[in-house]
C-alpha cells in the first residue's frame, strides 16, 4: 500500500517539475519538449487513477499531437525569423 | 495588461504581486479542497443502472455518445469551426516542401511500415471503443498521427479545399444528424436511439467522427506548419 | 392565443433541442454549398424560421402562466443526462437573440462583397448562433463550457475573416482571454463537481450551499464569465476585438456574445449558486461596473474611431449590467425586469448601431470621426438608426433604455442603495456627450477636401438595422410587454424568487 | 489519500499556469500555460473519481476527453493565428 503512495508522491513531484520546467524555462524549444514529457507523465497519472481512455487520449492528443503542433508552428516561425534577419540585416544591426 | 511591457523594477514587482496572490488563492483553494468530504458518488450507480440500455458496455463511451451525446455534439461542431477557421491559411499542395524535409531513406522505409500499422491500430480503437477503453477520438488521434508521420516523409498532399475535403471535416456533424433524425422518428425525442439499435447507431457516429477528427486535426497541424517557401531556404 | 392553452408543455418542449439543430444544420450547409446566393436566402429563410420558433415559445411561456419548459435529451433525466431548460427570463433572451441574428444575417447579405470572405463568414456565423442558443437553454455546467468555447472559438474566427494584420492581433488577443476565460470557468465547474457531485443547473439550485468551495469556485467562474464580458479593468481586450472586425461580427459581438457569457453569470449569482454569494461581492462587482462606465465613456468621447467610439461606449454599457448586481441582491423581483430590459435594449441599440457605423465605413472607406462632417446629407438612414440607437443608449425616453434605467432607479431608492443612481444619471450625460459629438459634426456641412462621395444604393443594406432601431423605441413605449412576461415568470420560475 | 494528493496537484498545476499565463509574454509560453491549466483542471476531475476506486465515476472521464479535445483545439487555433502575425510582434520569442 504504502510503496504505492510512494510511487504517487515521486509521479505528482515529477509532475511538478516537469511543468515548472516547461513553462518557465527561457528557451522556447526546452518549454516544448518539457511540455511533451510533461504530457507523457500527466498519462502515467491517468493509469494510476484508473482512467485508462483518458491516459491513451492524453497521450496521442494531448502530448503527441499538441507537441506536433507546438513543434510545428516554432519550426515555421524560427525559418521565418531567419528569413526576415538576412533580409533586413540592417534592422538587426540597429538592434 | 497581458502584454505588459514595462520597466524591469516596476515589472519585478508586477511578477511579485501576482505570484503572491495567486498562492494565496490556491492556498485557500486547497485547504477549502481537503476540508470538503468526498462528493456522493451518484453517477456511478446511474450509469450501472442504465448501461444496458445504452448499446454499449464500455461506462465512458456510453457517457460520451449516449447519456451525454449533446455534449459530444457540440465538441464535433468545436472541431468544425476549427477546421473553418484554419482552411484559409492553408496553402493549397503541401507537397513541396523539399527544403524543409529532406527525403529521408530510412525514415521513408520506417513510415512505410509504420502507416499501415497505425492505421489497423486506429481501427481496433475504434471498433474496440464500446466494451473496452477506447473510440473515436483515440483513433482519430491515431490517423491524424499516421497523416503526420507522411507529411514528414515527404509524401504529397492534395489539396484540402475541395467539396471531398471539406465533407470529411463536416462528416462527423452529418452523421450524427442523420442519426438524430432518424432516431427521432423512432422514438420522437431528440438523440434517443432505439435501444435494439443503440449499439450500432453508435458505432455508426463513431465511425464518421474519426475521420473528421482525423482530417481536422491534421489540417491543424498542416496549416500551423505552413508551406515554409523555398525563399526561406535560399535566404538562410 | 387561448389555443395555445391546450398544448401539453411536454409538446411545446420539442421545440427547445430545434434552436441548436437548426442553425448546426445550417451551419454544415453553408460549408459545404459554393453558391453564395443560395446560401444567402437560406440563411435569411432559417433566421425567420428560427425567429418563428422563439416567438411560439414566448407566446407559449406567456399563455402558460410562465411555466418552466424543461427537456431531457435522450429520455435521460438530470443527473445522467443533460436537460435544457427555458423560463421567462430566457426566453425573454432567446427571443432578443432570434430578432437580432436575423437582422443581421439579412444585413450581412448585403455587407459582404467578397465571394470568399462570404463563404468563411456563413458557417462560422451559424456556429456562433448554435452557441448563442444553447447558452441560454443551456441546464447544464460542463455543457456550459462546452458551448462557451464554441462561442468563442467562432467569435474568433469571425474576427478573422479578412485576414488583414490587424484582425489577426486582436484575434489572437480575443482568443486567448477567451481560451483563458473559459479555463477559469471549467476550474470553478470542476471544484462544484468535487463538492456536489453534481452538473445539473436546477438540482444545484437545491443542493448548493455556502461553503468555503462554493465560494471558491463562484470565484473563480465568475473571474472567467467577468472577463470575457469585459468588465472594466479586464476590458482591455474588447477595443480592439470589436473595432476590427467586419460590421456584422462587431455587432454579434457587443449585442449578442457579450450578453451570452452574462445571462452566465447573472443565472449562476441569482439563481443556481446563490447562497455562495454576498452583498459585499455584489457591490464590488458594482462598483466596477460604476468606474467602467466612467472609463469607458471618457475614452469614448476622446477617441477619434467612429468603431472605437461605439467599442467604448460598450464598455460603458456593460458596465450598468454589473450595477444590475447589488440592486438585484437587495431585490431581486423588481431588478430582473430591469436586467432583461437593460439586455434586450442595449443589445437592439448596439447592433443596430454598429451596422449603421459598418456601413458608413465602407462607404466613405474610413472611419475618422473628423473627417465624417456632413455625413448625414449623403447618408440620412445610417445617421437617422445611429440616433435612434443613441437615445436608447443615453437613456431617453422614450426609448427601451430610458425604462432599464427607470426601473434601476427605482429599486437603487428602495434598497436605498442611492449612490449608484449618481452613476446612472452621469453615465448617461456622457454617453449624450460623445454621441452628440459624432451627431453635431455630421450635420456641419463639411469643408471641401473632406468631401464624401457617396452613391445613391449605399443604404440598401440598413432595413434590419432600420427595424432594429426602432424597436428600441418601440419596447420603450409599451414598457408592460417584456414586464409582463418576467412578472408571469416570476410567480413560478425559480429565477431570483427561491431562497 | 490518492484522490487528495492528486487533487493538491492538480490545483498547484492550475495556479503554475495561472502565474505563467499572466507573468510571461510570448505565444508559446501562453499557450503553454493554457494546456497546463488545463491539464491541472483535468487532474483535479480525475481525482475527485478516485475517492471510490472500486466504483469509478466514468463522467468525468467523460468530462475530461472532452475537455482534451476541446483544448488541442484551442491550442490549434491559437498556434494558427499566432503564426499568420508578422514577425517584429514575437521578437521577444527567442530571448
Amino acid at each position: 500500500m504504502w510503496i504505492n503512495l510512494m510511487f504517487d508522491c515521486l509521479l505528482v513531484v515529477l509532475i511538478l517539475v516537469l511543468a515548472t520546467g516547461a513553462l518557465f524555462s527561457t528557451n522556447v524549444f526546452t518549454g516544448i519538449v518539457l511540455f511533451i514529457s510533461l504530457g507523457l507523465a500527466v498519462t502515467i497519472a491517468w493509469i494510476r487513477l484508473n482512467a485508462i481512455d483518458v491516459a491513451i487520449a492524453e497521450v496521442t492528443i494531448g502530448a503527441g499531437l499538441t507537441g506536433a503542433l507546438f513543434l510545428g508552428a516554432w519550426k515555421r516561425l524560427e525559418i521565418k525569423k531567419r528569413l526576415q534577419n538576412s533580409i533586413n540585416i540592417t534592422e538587426t544591426k540597429n538592434d | 495588461m497581458i502584454n505588459a511591457h514595462d520597466s524591469t523594477s516596476l515589472k519585478n514587482r508586477y511578477v511579485f504581486i501576482i505570484i503572491m496572490a495567486i498562492s494565496m488563492l490556491a492556498g485557500c483553494v486547497i485547504y477549502a479542497l481537503l476540508q470538503t468530504p468526498a462528493p456522493q458518488n451518484i453517477m456511478y450507480d446511474l450509469v450501472q443502472a442504465n448501461i444496458q440500455q445504452s448499446g454499449v458496455t464500455n461506462p465512458v463511451t456510453a457517457i460520451l455518445l449516449n447519456f451525454r451525446a449533446y455534449d459530444t455534439l457540440l465538441e464535433f461542431a468545436v472541431f468544425f469551426c476549427v477546421s473553418i477557421a484554419s482552411l484559409p491559411y492553408l496553402d493549397a499542395g503541401v507537397s513541396d516542401s523539399s527544403d524543409l524535409e529532406t527525403q529521408d531513406a530510412p525514415l521513408f522505409s520506417l513510415v512505410k511500415v509504420l502507416a499501415p500499422l497505425t492505421i489497423l491500430l486506429a481501427g481496433y480503437m475504434l471498433w474496440v471503443g464500446s466494451f473496452k477503453p477506447g473510440g473515436a477520438f483515440q483513433a482519430g488521434a491515431l490517423l491524424a498521427g499516421c497523416g503526420l508521420l507522411l507529411t514528414l516523409s515527404n509524401v504529397g498532399v492534395t489539396r484540402m479545399n475541395g467539396f471531398w475535403w471539406r465533407s470529411i471535416f463536416s462528416m462527423s456533424l452529418i452523421f450524427f444528424i442523420l442519426v438524430i433524425g432518424f432516431s427521432y422518428l423512432h422514438s420522437h425525442t431528440f438523440l434517443m436511439y432505439p435501444t435494439t439499435l443503440s449499439g450500432r447507431l453508435i458505432l455508426f457516429v463513431e465511425f464518421a467522427a474519426t475521420f473528421s477528427i482525423a482530417a481536422t486535426l491534421y489540417l491543424c497541424y498542416l496549416s500551423v506548419r505552413g508551406k515554409v517557401s523555398q525563399g526561406a531556404h535560399r535566404a538562410s | 392565443m387561448t389555443n395555445l392553452i391546450d398544448i401539453p408543455l411536454a409538446t411545446a418542449s420539442q421545440i427547445l433541442p430545434l434552436h441548436i439543430l437548426l442553425p448546426l444544420l445550417l451551419a454544415i450547409i453553408c460549408f459545404l454549398v459554393k453558391s453564395s446566393s443560395i446560401v444567402k436566402w437560406l440563411s435569411i429563410a432559417t433566421g425567420i424560421l428560427h425567429l418563428l420558433f422563439a416567438l411560439v415559445l414566448v407566446s407559449l411561456a406567456v399563455s402558460q402562466n410562465g411555466a418552466v419548459f424543461t427537456y431531457s435529451i435522450g429520455g435521460w433525466d438530470a443527473p445522467l443526462g443533460i436537460s435544457l431548460i427555458l423560463n421567462a427570463f430566457s426566453a425573454i433572451v432567446l427571443l432578443m437573440t432570434a430578432t437580432i441574428s436575423l437582422a443581421i444575417t439579412i444585413y450581412s447579405g448585403h455587407y459582404f462583397k467578397d465571394v470568399e470572405q462570404a463563404r468563411r463568414f456563413w458557417p462560422l456565423w451559424w456556429l456562433l448562433n448554435t452557441a448563442l442558443c444553447g447558452i441560454f437553454l443551456s441546464g447544464d455546467l460542463f455543457n456550459l463550457y462546452v458551448m462557451l468555447e464554441l462561442m468563442g472559438l467562432s467569435g474568433v474566427s469571425l474576427i478573422a475573416i479578412n485576414k488583414s494584420q490587424s484582425a489577426i492581433k486582436a484575434a489572437y488577443q480575443y482568443l486567448l482571454v477567451g481560451l483563458f476565460g473559459s479555463l477559469l470557468f471549467l476550474f470553478g465547474v470542476a471544484l462544484i463537481y468535487r463538492e456536489y457531485g453534481l452538473l445539473d443547473l436546477s438540482m444545484l439550485a437545491a443542493t448548493a450551499q455556502g461553503s468555503l468551495l462554493t465560494k471558491c469556485a463562484l470565484g473563480f467562474m465568475s473571474l472567467g464569465l467577468i472577463l470575457k464580458t469585459a468588465l472594466y479593468p479586464l476590458h482591455f481586450w474588447l477595443p480592439d476585438a470589436h473595432a476590427s472586425a467586419p460590421a456584422p461580427v462587431s455587432a454579434a459581438l457587443s449585442a449578442l456574445v457579450l450578453k451570452g457569457t452574462f445571462y452566465i453569470l447573472f443565472m449562476l449569482w441569482f439563481s443556481v449558486l446563490t447562497p455562495a454569494t454576498t452583498f459585499l461581492g455584489a457591490s464590488i462587482i458594482g462598483a466596477f461596473g460604476a468606474i467602467a462606465i466612467l472609463w469607458g465613456s471618457v475614452k469614448a468621447f476622446t477617441t477619434d474611431k467612429l468603431k472605437l467610439l461605439v467599442a467604448y461606449s460598450t464598455v460603458a454599457q456593460v458596465g450598468y449590467l454589473f450595477i444590475l448586481f447589488p440592486l438585484m441582491y437587495q431585490y431581486p423581483t423588481k431588478t430582473l425586469g430591469a436586467a432583461a430590459y437593460f439586455i434586450v435594449a442595449h443589445a437592439c441599440a448596439k447592433a443596430a448601431m454598429f451596422m449603421a457605423v459598418g456601413n458608413i465605413q465602407r462607404v466613405a472607406g474610413h472611419d475618422d470621426i473628423k473627417r465624417l462632417s456632413g455625413i448625414a446629407s449623403h447618408m440620412p438612414l445610417s445617421i437617422f438608426i445611429f440616433a435612434i440607437a443613441g437615445v436608447s443608449l443615453m437613456g431617453l425616453p422614450p426609448s427601451g433604455g430610458f425604462i432599464a434605467k427607470w426601473i434601476m432607479f427605482e429599486s437603487a431608492l428602495e434598497t436605498k442603495q442611492w449612490w449608484w443612481i449618481i452613476f446612472l444619471v452621469v453615465g448617461g450625460l456622457l454617453s449624450a456627450s460623445y454621441l452628440f459629438r459624432v451627431l453635431n459634426l455630421a450635420f456641419t456641412t463639411p469643408t471641401v477636401e473632406h468631401q464624401v462621395h457617396v452613391s445613391s444604393s449605399a443604404e440598401g443594406g440598413l432595413l434590419s438595422a432600420l427595424v432594429l432601431a426602432v424597436i428600441t423605441i418601440v419596447i420603450g413605449l409599451n414598457a408592460m410587454w417584456i414586464l409582463d412576461i418576467i412578472d408571469i415568470g416570476l410567480v413560478t420560475s425559480t429565477l431570483g424568487t427561491d431562497k | 489519500m490518492q484522490a487528495e494528493l492528486y487533487s493538491v496537484c492538480g490545483v498547484i498545476l492550475f495556479a503554475l499556469g495561472l502565474i505563467a499565463f499572466l507573468v510571461k509574454s510570448g505565444v508559446f509560453h501562453k499557450v503553454l500555460a493554457l494546456n497546463v491549466m488545463g491539464i491541472g483542471v483535468f487532474m483535479l476531475l480525475l481525482a475527485t473519481s478516485a475517492f471510490y476506486p472500486n466504483a469509478i465515476d466514468p463522467l468525468t472521464h467523460g468530462m475530461v476527453l472532452t475537455g482534451i479535445v476541446v483544448a488541442v483545439a484551442g491550442s490549434a487555433l491559437a498556434l494558427n493565428l499566432a503564426t499568420q502575425i508578422d514577425l517584429p510582434l514575437q521578437s521577444d520569442e527567442m530571448k
